[in-house]
This record gives structure tokens, C-alpha cells and sequence, in this order.
């Protein structure tokens, strides 16, 4: 028998959570942590977000950088995920695409430049910054955050870790033992769910055929949400809540963030192959930074000279991170055997001195 | 005859099998409309529709299992792994069932279907772009394992995979992909498995590779034969499971000396076996320790540093020489 | 925001299907296809089960058999959801534990018997039999069955293939991916799940914390139902509605049997570290072999000798079987490498003649 | 000094773990209440209670992944993966994270844990529960292996394991789990990772082994002494990686002839590679191949098979032949 009844219900079960609507008015009063200080903060967190993502774009197409992930259109997501979060007590554990949250999180834009430069040195978030590096094998840091935020748990701390991923990332195994094990265990775990529509070329309806990735929570007892990725106020308002949740001992939430990424999968991908030009064009009338700016517009004290004075500063900070990216020298030999083990082994060190000596032979050991 | 990339030759092929035999179907992500990320399957769901080029959840434990169920029942899956690192999800399904259907049940239930795998490193790519699966499996028995290094053999070995009886690992030098044009026959051929191919005759030493390095090993033997006038055999394996062992063996005899290349991390290695096997079947002919290039014991490292990993023609010419002035 | 309504209503949502009651009496008039002659042979089969079973148990502990794991207390879930299969088109995908439902669809007896006493053959169903070996690592076998099924979808047969697993079946990440492609795919798999309540020792209450598996079924848009497992009558209910939609095109089911094993997880388990025995009572009040005597014998033509000679013929037959699997001998060296691939490989031939050439020297050859 | 099984000394080193270092927390599959399939965890439960002792959900990927977390986030796990052939589901976290976190973080994060794997055949149980996982991350650079042959190292070198900054994968003999007693220590002590022992001397030949098989390879050195008068070397490796490749060099070039011994299959295994590394190190030094002892290229068979596959004294005996009558 077909239970119709909270299927067919999967979004009214779940509907999607709005605060501010495209034209940028309200549609419920804003709660008192999200002030005027902290709307603009979050915008200005979005502009440099969206022009760093288009920069590294254009570096990529340059040979200047390897393969590049971008998240423009997805900036309320990247940003409201991590904003609330406490860098130094709170983690992250992101995906190829969450580098805006990383950056949100504390991470500087030059580890970034450099994580797709190809420098693991790039993937070494500063001291006090618990980003962890980017994970590329899907859904497989959601487990890494609900031991996280157990190990917290367990010490007694009010740990919040946010697994991010996307809705191609709900599909493996990992998804469900994450989600499984967080409520089980009743951790401080926020799985964070940016569902942008695609995973690289497959359209959702092959991922999944439930109507929402929000209702998998129902499988779980745990909490879900869904919510518009494309409005920063209401991912911030989510998240507040979810974190709430976790620093009380409530437990995990789902948050599944309808949304949409505006460019290619990476810089490897043609989205024209299996995207029409009207559903990017229908998502880019949503833009995410765009109807904030519209808000604090209304609000009145944005003016169209503040903003062309933000978006160029921002300009002129991916520059100075990108120049300072580009100066920095090769990774050496030594970083390439010496941080396998708190101490290289002896064969290690064996390998680093054959290695060397043919380098030395090679080019006069211009490396290492 | 048409020249093909490597690449073109996998496509090939995989519409030769596909229109000859109605129970191929391929399993795989965004390998439908988009083709694959390689275009491996390009326009193939044009032809066979989306039943048979189906695009998978992203689960590759998920679509191995099915496509095990599926062979089981009397399909010939042939199943795209997008990248060499994603194979890891699937680990248990290959290690744990795919490898032993037929020997668990004594015949009774088998699994022909092949795994392509797009393998090794120099794309320059993200992390898990780049491994070297070919050592996850190798002494886990029961899987085939093959590696063209040029178009003909990729068509080849392909067709002969997808019409062998039980499963077949089949690795794809990423790096080749549209690194040159070859002769490629139209139509049906095979390159039967377990046959090695002697791609550079010589009597100074043997160059034991496959895949990728392959190309590594004929441009230092060429190196080799230019500066120093020593004449390497290259013998280029094709299939590592079925092994070729009377052409290598008969080889190292013949040279007396013997390199391995490949760019997985030294310890545990395919090179490492083929030493062992230099030293069960030929080690009185031996006039120098077997020189072993590979990668290093440590993860394949980002773009930047990949050139200090794999393997170059350098590499290999040191261990030529190494060998030969032992 | 923890959505209250579908969550709590987990238990509400999949009420248990009972047909039978522990006294013997109906809840509802039998379905058409449940005869009296069916009702009897599925007696006879769940009679036959216990006896085989409980036979093992012994053997094992006489040391003439390996690890062993019973299912008594399980007969109603092994026969019910095999009884209904056509064993030539139809498929079964077996944990260790359900050799019940193999031997149901027609693997012999002394199959079952040479699988547990350490012999492959015992894994080589009869040509016609679709029953897959028993797959040990937990959850696997589900996408297995989701291929088959598959398969026969894609040639337009209206295969039906069971996946079996247990409650601790359902936390690997197969279990996930499994639902998610028979959901996506609307494949004629049907995920049998017997929730015997432990995991080895593991309680439920670790494995999940939703209030039944059932309800996972909203995750995937699918088919969920629960039902009382020690009520054949109602196992053979669901099922023949779970094959009714998978055969009609209406994609898969997951079907939650509520059940209890009598016995140690196998022969190698001690139950007391961690069971009360007045739950083990409590279950063995609701045996299913008995409630379907009681109907039976309600009925009017099952009388009490019928049941004696019934339970001594099982005996008798089971005592054959074990003679004739203790008779065969044990597999060659041969069997050790020639099954491996259709054609062995030279390295494969080398290795067997290696051993040969050693026996022979050892024990003058006695073996292969 | 009490006398201890190799899983008394086990869990008496966790024991002592755990009272030592408040952040040590164990996790599994009935680990709890049960103490462990094997009862490596008795009655730690009564002890450290279940937030130290934490009974799983039924999935390895799942508690592989979350103790990778709670290691980043600054506790010391200790997972006990059930047994060997289970560590497939988890293989993805192992190979591509667990194995490289501090390399790909270059230090700012680390995963000190230990995975704890009952390991290789002989005591007849049913599929997949006697695999030699050892050689599925031999070519996975990043994990310390670690594999005891006795209960005094058991606990030494278990310690040893939960101190060390990096992951280490701790396989147990489960076929020694109640073979034996020995004197066992009380309290802490370490027996420190990457040396071996050489538990016999002698000047005819080196065998090399570790686990279980140091008991094989004693036994034939035994007969080979009262039968030819040959005193074998027997060296028990403990620790796969680091190596101590010093002494095994050492006693080849001492001897001139070298046997390997380990169950697993023939093509890839750790023999394969400590052949390797003679043939890189001492290959002038050698009389005679060197002869190899393993299992065969077939998974391991059911129970009543498992004596024609698993490695015995007598084939160890041949081999000693092998290398000495060459
Ligand atoms: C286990 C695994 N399989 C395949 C890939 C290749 N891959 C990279 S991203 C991607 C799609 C992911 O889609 P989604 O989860 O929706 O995230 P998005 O890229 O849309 O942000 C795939 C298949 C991978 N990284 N890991
Ligand atoms: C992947 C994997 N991990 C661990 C095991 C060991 N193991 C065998 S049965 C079992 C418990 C299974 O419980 P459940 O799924 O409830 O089935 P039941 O035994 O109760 O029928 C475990 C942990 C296994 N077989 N496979
Ligand atoms: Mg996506
Ligand atoms: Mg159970």
C-alpha cells in the first residue's frame, strides 16, 4: 500500500521557507540578530564572493589556475551557512563548491587561489579556523562533521559542525550513514544541502524522486527544512535556528537550499549541453545579492555610489590575493614527503633524497 | 581506416558492441546527454536511447551493485567510473562480490560485465583525479585487468572485455585521451586479453610498463639508443590479469636486464609483482637488480607538484642506466 | 522546525498487517489465493523449516558443521516471502539467515547443509532456481536484487526480485542506494526486511531512532508497509501485493517484517550477554507455526496425529539430507581454481599444479 | 607478570588506553554489552561506560567516517572494524581520507586513530571473515600497519598504535586470539612501531613473515633443523609500515637466501613487495630466488577448503628447500 498521504505532501510537509521576496520587500520582520550592520556585512561578504568566483573564472581560461569550481548564484548560501558559525569552535566541512563558506568561515582568499593553483599548502587553514580542507569524494565529509560535532558533544562543548553538500550528494551511501548516525547519537550536526538542480549534468528527477530532499529527515526522526537559496535573510534565519537546535542538545537538521549555479559544473563542464538558456535566465532574475541590495536600497541608506564603491574595492582585494597567490613559490620536495607522518619514515626520507638527487641531475635542483 | 584519438576508440567501440549485442548497457554518471565528463559515451544515448546509456544517481556502490544484478541476470553492463578515485565507493561490491560470483557458486551465476576506469594522473586535475586503482585490486582475485596504451588496443582490448565472460577492470589512460591520433579499423575487432606487446625490440633490456608510461618508456628508449646506443625492449603489457608471462619472462631473459615503470607509489605496486616474477622465473639471467620507476609513498599530489610525482623519460633513462652499468 | 506530523506518526502512518491472530482466529477473510491446500503446504514448509533448523543447530555444536545461523522464530517471514516467487523468473537475494526462503524457492536441503558445512557447491542453486548465494557483508545483496529486477525490466519481463536484510540491514549506505535507484528507476525490486529487533547484540534503538523502518519508505517516494512476522498469513498478504505492483509496473516496495530469532545470532553467539529471557517468552507466545496450527486445527481437518506425523516426517527427511550432505566429499583442488573465471588463466593452472605437486608429496596425493 | 591470550593482552592495552587518556573512545559493532565478537572490548563497557564504548549502527563507511571527525576535532579513536572482509564498506574513507588528512592539510589537521582488524583465515568461518586486507592499502601511502604475532607485543605494540600522531591500521591474528598464553606486562609499556624481531637466528636462510605465520615459519625452521640441519632466520616483521628494512637487508645478505611467507594471495601481496625491496637491496647477496610462500590467486574458500589454500609448515619447509637446494 502507497502511503499517499505524506508523499504526495512532501512539499507541503516541507514548504520552502521565504523572508524576503525577489523585489526585495520583507515578508515577515526581521529577527533581531539579522541588524543593519550585520545586512551589510552579509552583502558585502556576497558581492566579493560573487567577484572573486567570476575572477577565478577568467584566471582558470588564462591557465593561471587548474580546475575551478564556481558558485555564483549560489552566494546566499555560501554565505548564510557560515556566517553564525564560530570560527575557532564550530566546523566546517565543505565540498569543491563551498569555498565561499570557507572563506566566510576565515579561510583567506589566497589559500583558496591557491587550493585550485594546485598548492596543498592552499588546503592549511590559519590556526583558530576550523575549515576543513575541501573534500571532493561526495557526502563523505557528512560523516566527518557528525564526528565532529560528537567528539564536542562528548567533551561537553556546544560544537556545531555544518557538513555541506549538494543534491547529487544526497545519493550516496555516506548521505544516509551521516544523517543515520547524527540522530542515532543525537549530534550537533547541521547537514547543510545546497540543491542547485544539477549534479554536473544530471537533472534531479535522476537523483532522487521524492519532491524534496528535505522529507529524507522524516526517514530519520530528525529535523528538516527547506528553504530559498536564494534569499541570504531566510538561510540565515534557518540556520540560526538549526544551530540553536544543535547548541541545545536538540540534535541534527537537514536544510535543503533550493538553488542555482549560474556557470559550468567546473571549469571542465559545457552546462549548455544539458541546460536550456531560460532556466538560467529565469534563476538569474532571483539573484541572491541583487535582492539584498534591492532591501537595503529600500531601507535607504544604500545608495548605488556605496554599492559601485563595494563592488570595486572588492575588485581591487582579488586582485592584491590574486598577485600575492601568483608570487608565492612551488610547493618544494620537502612538503611532498614531509607531511605524510609526524615523522617521515625511512623509506620516506629514502624516496626524498632520490627524488632530490634527480632533480639535482635533471635541472641543477632548481626545487626543493 | 580512421584516425581516432584514444578516446574516439573507446566510443567506438562502445557502439560496435552496443548495435552487435542488445543485452550491452551502460551504467554510469552524466554519461547520457552530457557523454560522459571524457565524451566517452558521446551521442551513444542518441542511438540506444536512455535505457541502455543510463545516468546513474551518483552512487557508484549503488549502480556497481545494480549493474551486478544486472549481469546476473543476463545483461552485459559496462559500467563508466567517472574518475579512478571513485572507484573507492564501490570497493566492496567489486572486491567483495563482483570478483567471486562465479567461484562462490561453482558456475552456477556469473558476472561478465566490464568497469571503465579513467586512470592515473598528468590532466592536471582535482584531488582523487589520479590514482592508481590498478594496485587496490591486484591481490584481490577474480577481476580481469586491462590497460590499453594507444586507440587500436583501446577499441580492441574493449570489445574483447565486453565479450568476455566475467569482469573486467578496464583502465583508460586518461592522459591519452586526445593525446594523439591512431589507425583505428572500423567495426568489430578484438585485442584478445593476456597478450603482451613488444613495442620496441631490443637486446640491452627490458622496459616493462603499460598505459601511460608505455609512451614514457619508448621516448627514454629512444633517449637511451641516442646517447648511449643501448637498444631497449619495451613491452607495453596490455593486460595485467591475464599476464603475458612468457613474453616478459622470455625478455628478461634475452636483455638480462629489466625495468619496471608505472606511477603508482613504489610500495605495493604492479611493478612490484612483476619483480617478484623476474625473480620466481628469471633471476639467474639477472645482470643487475630489476630498477623499479614509479610514483612515490605518498598521495598523488596537487597540479603543482604532479610533474615532481610521475614518472618522465629522465626517470626512466636513470634506471636504464642504472641497469645497464650496474 | 522539527515537522512533528509524519514524524511520531511513524507507527500511525505503517500500522502492522495482521491477518492472523495468536489465538488462531482472522482479523479478515483470506484472500482468494490463500486455499486451504496452500494454507497447509505453507505449514508443512514452516514445520520443515523448524525442524532443518534446529537440526543445524545441533550438527554445529557436534562439531560437524561451521558457523551456523538460525532463523526459528522467523519461519513465517522465510516462507512468506518466497512462497508466492516463480523460481524461474523470479529472483532471491538471501542473507545468511535466510536459507528458509531458499530452500522455499527450491534450493535442496542438502545444499543449505554443504553451504554451512563449508562447501561452495552448497552455494550453486539448481539451474531454474533463481536464488542468489547467500551474500554475507550486510545490505549489498539489495542492489543486486534492484539489478535483476532491473534486467528484466529492460527486456520487458515482469521480474520480480527480492532483496532480503535485517534491521541492522537498513543503516549501510546499500541500503540507501538500493531504495533510491528501485525508487528512481520504478524497478519491480522488493526489499524484505525482517526487523528482528537486534543487530547481533545491537538493540534497534541503535540502529535507528525513527519508530519503525517502514517509514523510510517516504524518503523514496516508495511503497512501505509493516507487518506482523510471525503471521505467515499477513507476510503472504503483503507479499502478494508488493508483487502484484512490482509485476504491474508500480516499482518497488519495502516491506518491514516485525519478527524475532529465537536463537543465538549463529553458533557463535551468546544471546543471554544480551537478551532478557522473558522477551524471548514473550515472542515464543506468538510462534507462527502455532498460531497457523491453531487456525488450521480450528478448521476442522488438522488433527493432532496430522501435526505428529507431519513434524516426524520433517525429521526424517532432514536426517536423510544430512546423511547424504555428510557423504560427499570434500571439494577438490580442482573446484579451487577452475571456477574462478569460465576459461583458468596460466597463472591459475601454474598455481594448481603447484598444489598438486605439493599434496602429493605430502599425502601421497589424497586430495584433488 | 600475568599470563594473557592475545585478546586478553588486547583488551588489557585498551584498558590501559583508556584510563591513561581521557580522549581515547572506542567504537564498533557490538563493542559494548556483547564486548566484542572476539570480546577484544569485555566488560570495557562497565568501566568507561557507552560514551567511551560506543555501539555503532551496522556501518563501517559510517563509523569510519565519524571517527575521522572526532579525530580531526581532537579525540583518539579506536574502531573495531568486526572483521577483515568488512573493512570493504569502508574503504573510501580509508583510502581517501583517513590515509591523508594531515598530508593534504600539510599539518594543520590530523586523524590519529587506530583501526583495529581481526585478520586472515584458519578458524573456519564463513566468507568473507578471513581476508588479508593488509594488501588493499599497501599501495595506499599514508597508514602505518601494524600486525602482532604474540600478546606481549599485541599490547606493546597496540599502545604504541593509540599514541601514535597518524592513523594506524592494527591487524589481529584472529587465529592466535586463544591459541596461546604469554607473560604479559601489567600497566603501560610500548613496543615501538617499524622494528622487527628476529625470533629465531640462524645462517642458512632468512624467512620473512609476520602474524600468524611467524608460528608457521617457526615450526618449519624447527623441522628444517632436525630434518637437514639448516638454522633458518626467522624474522617477525610486527610492523609492515614503517619497515625495518635494516634488519631484513641485514639477514639476507647474512644468509644468501630468502622465504616469504603471508596467506594472502600470490599475485600483489606484501611478499610480492619485500621480494621487491630484496632485489633493490641485496640481489647480489642472493643464492637463489627468492621462494615465496602464500595463498592463491582464488578467494579464500569455504571452510572445508581452507587447509588447501592457507600457507602450512610443510610448504614453508619446501620452500626452505627451494632456496637452500638450488
Ligand atoms: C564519489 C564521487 N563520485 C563522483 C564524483 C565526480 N563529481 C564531482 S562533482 C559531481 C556532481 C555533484 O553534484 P552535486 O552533489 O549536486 O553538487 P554540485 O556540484 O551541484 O554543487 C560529480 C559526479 C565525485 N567527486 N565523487
Ligand atoms: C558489512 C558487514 N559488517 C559486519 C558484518 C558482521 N555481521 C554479520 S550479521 C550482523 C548483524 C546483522 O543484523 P541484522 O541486519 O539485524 O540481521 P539479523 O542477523 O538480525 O538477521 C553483523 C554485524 C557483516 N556481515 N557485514
Ligand atoms: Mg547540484
Ligand atoms: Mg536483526
Amino acid at each position: 500500500m502507497k502511503v499517499e498521504t505524506a508523499l504526495t505532501r512532501g512539499e507541503q510537509l516541507f514548504p520552502v521557507r521565504r523572508v524576503l521576496q525577489a523585489d526585495g520587500t520583507l515578508l515577515e520582520p526581521l529577527p533581531d540578530f539579522l541588524s543593519h550592520d550585520v545586512l551589510k556585512d552579509v552583502y558585502r561578504k556576497m558581492v566579493f564572493l560573487r567577484v572573486y568566483d567570476q575572477r577565478c573564472l577568467n584566471l582558470q581560461r588564462q591557465g593561471r589556475m587548474g580546475t575551478f569550481a564556481p558558485f555564483s548564484g549560489q552566494e546566499a548560501s555560501q554565505v548564510g551557512s557560515a556566517y553564525l558559525l564560530r570560527p575557532d569552535r564550530d566546523w566546517i566541512f565543505p565540498t569543491y563548491r563551498d569555498h565561499g563558506a570557507m572563506h566566510v568561515m576565515g579561510v583567506p582568499l589566497v589559500n583558496i587561489l591557491r587550493y585550485f593553483m594546485g598548492d596543498e599548502q592552499g588546503s592549511r587553514a590559519p590556526e583558530g579556523v576550523n575549515a576543513f580542507p575541501i573534500s571532493i569524494p561526495i557526502a563523505t565529509q557528512l560523516l566527518h562533521a557528525v564526528g565532529a560535532a560528537w567528539a564536542g558533544k562528548l567533551r561537553g562543548e556546544d560544537t556545531v559542525a555544518v557538513g555541506y553538500a549538494g543534491d547529487g550528494g544526497t545519493s550516496p551511501g555516506d548521505f544516509h550513514e551521516a544523517l543515520n548516525f547524527a540522530s542515532v547519537f543525537n549530534v550537533g550536526a547541521i547537514f547543510f544541502i545546497q540543491n542547485n538542480r544539477y549534479a554536473i549534468s544530471t537533472p534531479i528527477s535522476r537523483q532522487f524522486k521524492a519532491p524534496t530532499i528535505a522529507q529524507r529527515a522524516l526517514a530519520y526522526d530528525i529535523a528538516g527544512v527547506r528553504v530559498d537559496g536564494q534569499d541570504v535573510l531566510a538561510v540565515l534565519t534557518v540556520m540560526h535556528e538549526a544551530i540553536e537546535r544543535a547548541r541545545s542538545g536538540g540534535g541534527p537538521t537537514l536544510i535543503e537550499s533550493v538553488t542555482f549555479r549560474y556557470g559550468p559544473h567546473t571549469t571542465s563542464d559545457d552546462p549548455k549541453r544539458y541546460r536550456a538558456q531560460e532556466e538560467l535566465e529565469e534563476w538569474q532574475a532571483k539573484d541572491p545579492i541583487e535582492r539584498l541590495r534591492r532591501y537595503l536600497a529600500a531601507q535607504g541608506n544604500w545608495s548605488d555610489s556605496d554599492d559601485e564603491a563595494l563592488w570595486s574595492a572588492a575588485r581591487e582585494q582579488v586582485a592584491a590575493a590574486v598577485a600575492e597567490a601568483e608570487a608565492m613559490p612551488r610547493p618544494s620536495v620537502d612538503e611532498l614527503f614531509d607531511y605524510l607522518y609526524a615523522e617521515p619514515t625511512p623509506n620516506l626520507l629514502r624516496q626524498k633524497e632520490e627524488l632530490k638527487a634527480y632533480l639535482a641531475r635533471k635541472e641543477g635542483g632548481a626545487r626543493g | 581506416m580512421a584516425k581516432l584519438t584514444l578516446i574516439q576508440a573507446i566510443n567506438d567501440a562502445l557502439r560496435v558492441a552496443m548495435r552487435q549485442d542488445s543485452s550491452v548497457v551502460l551504467l554510469g554518471e552524466d554519461i547520457g546527454i552530457n557523454g560522459g565528463v571524457f565524451r566517452a559515451t558521446d551521442k551513444l544515448i542518441d542511438e540506444f536511447g536512455p535505457d541502455r546509456v543510463i545516468d546513474c544517481p551518483l552512487a557508484e556502490s549503488g549502480f556497481m551493485g545494480a549493474a551486478i544484478g544486472m549481469a546476473v541476470n543476463g545483461l552485459k553492463p559496462v559500467v563508466e567510473v567517472q574518475f579512478d578515485g571513485f572507484l573507492a565507493p564501490a570497493h566492496e561490491q567489486v572486491a567483495n562480490h563482483l570478483s567471486r560470483i562465479r567461484h562462490r557458486s561453482r558456475g552456477r551465476f556469473t558476472c561478465p560485465m566490464v568497469v571503465r576506469v579513467p586512470s592515473w594522473g598528468g590532466i592536471k586535475a582535482l584531488e582523487h583525479h589520479s590514482e592508481s586503482i590498478e594496485n587496490w585490486y591486484l591481490n584481490i582475485p577474480g577481476l580481469k585487468m586491462v590497460a590499453p596504451s594507444n586507440p587500436y588496443d583501446a577499441k580492441g582490448l574493449l570489445l574483447a572485455a565486453i565479450e568476455d565472460p566475467d569482469p573486467v577492470l578496464f583502465m583508460e589512460p586518461k592522459r591519452l585521451y586526445r593525446a594523439f591520433r591512431a589507425e583505428v579499423p572500423e567495426g568489430h575487432y578484438t585485442v584478445p586479453l593476456g597478450q603482451a606487446a613488444v613495442v620496441r625490440e631490443g637486446s640491452d633490456m627490458t622496459v616493462l610498463t603499460y598505459g601511460v608510461h608505455v609512451h614514457t618508456a619508448l621516448e627514454a628508449a629512444e633517449q637511451a639508443a641516442a646517447q648511449h646506443g643501448w637498444q631497449a625492449e619495451v613491452i607495453d603489457l596490455r593486460s595485467l590479469n591475464p599476464l603475458d608471462l612468457d613474453t616478459i619472462i622470455g625478455s628478461v631473459k634475452k636483455t638480462g636486464r629489466a625495468v619496471v615503470v608505472s606511477e603508482a607509489p613504489r610500495t605495493g605496486g604492479f611493478h612490484s609483482e612483476l619483480i617478484a616474477l623476474i625473480n620466481d622465473h628469471a633471476l639467474e639471467y639477472l645482470e643487475a637488480p630489476v630498477a623499479r620507476v614509479s610514483g612515490f609513498d605518498v598521495p598523488m599530489p596537487y597540479l603543482l607538484s604532479e610533474d615532481l610525482y610521475i614518472p618522465d623519460a629522465g626517470r626512466v633513462l636513470d634506471a636504464m642506466q642504472a641497469v645497464r652499468t650496474y
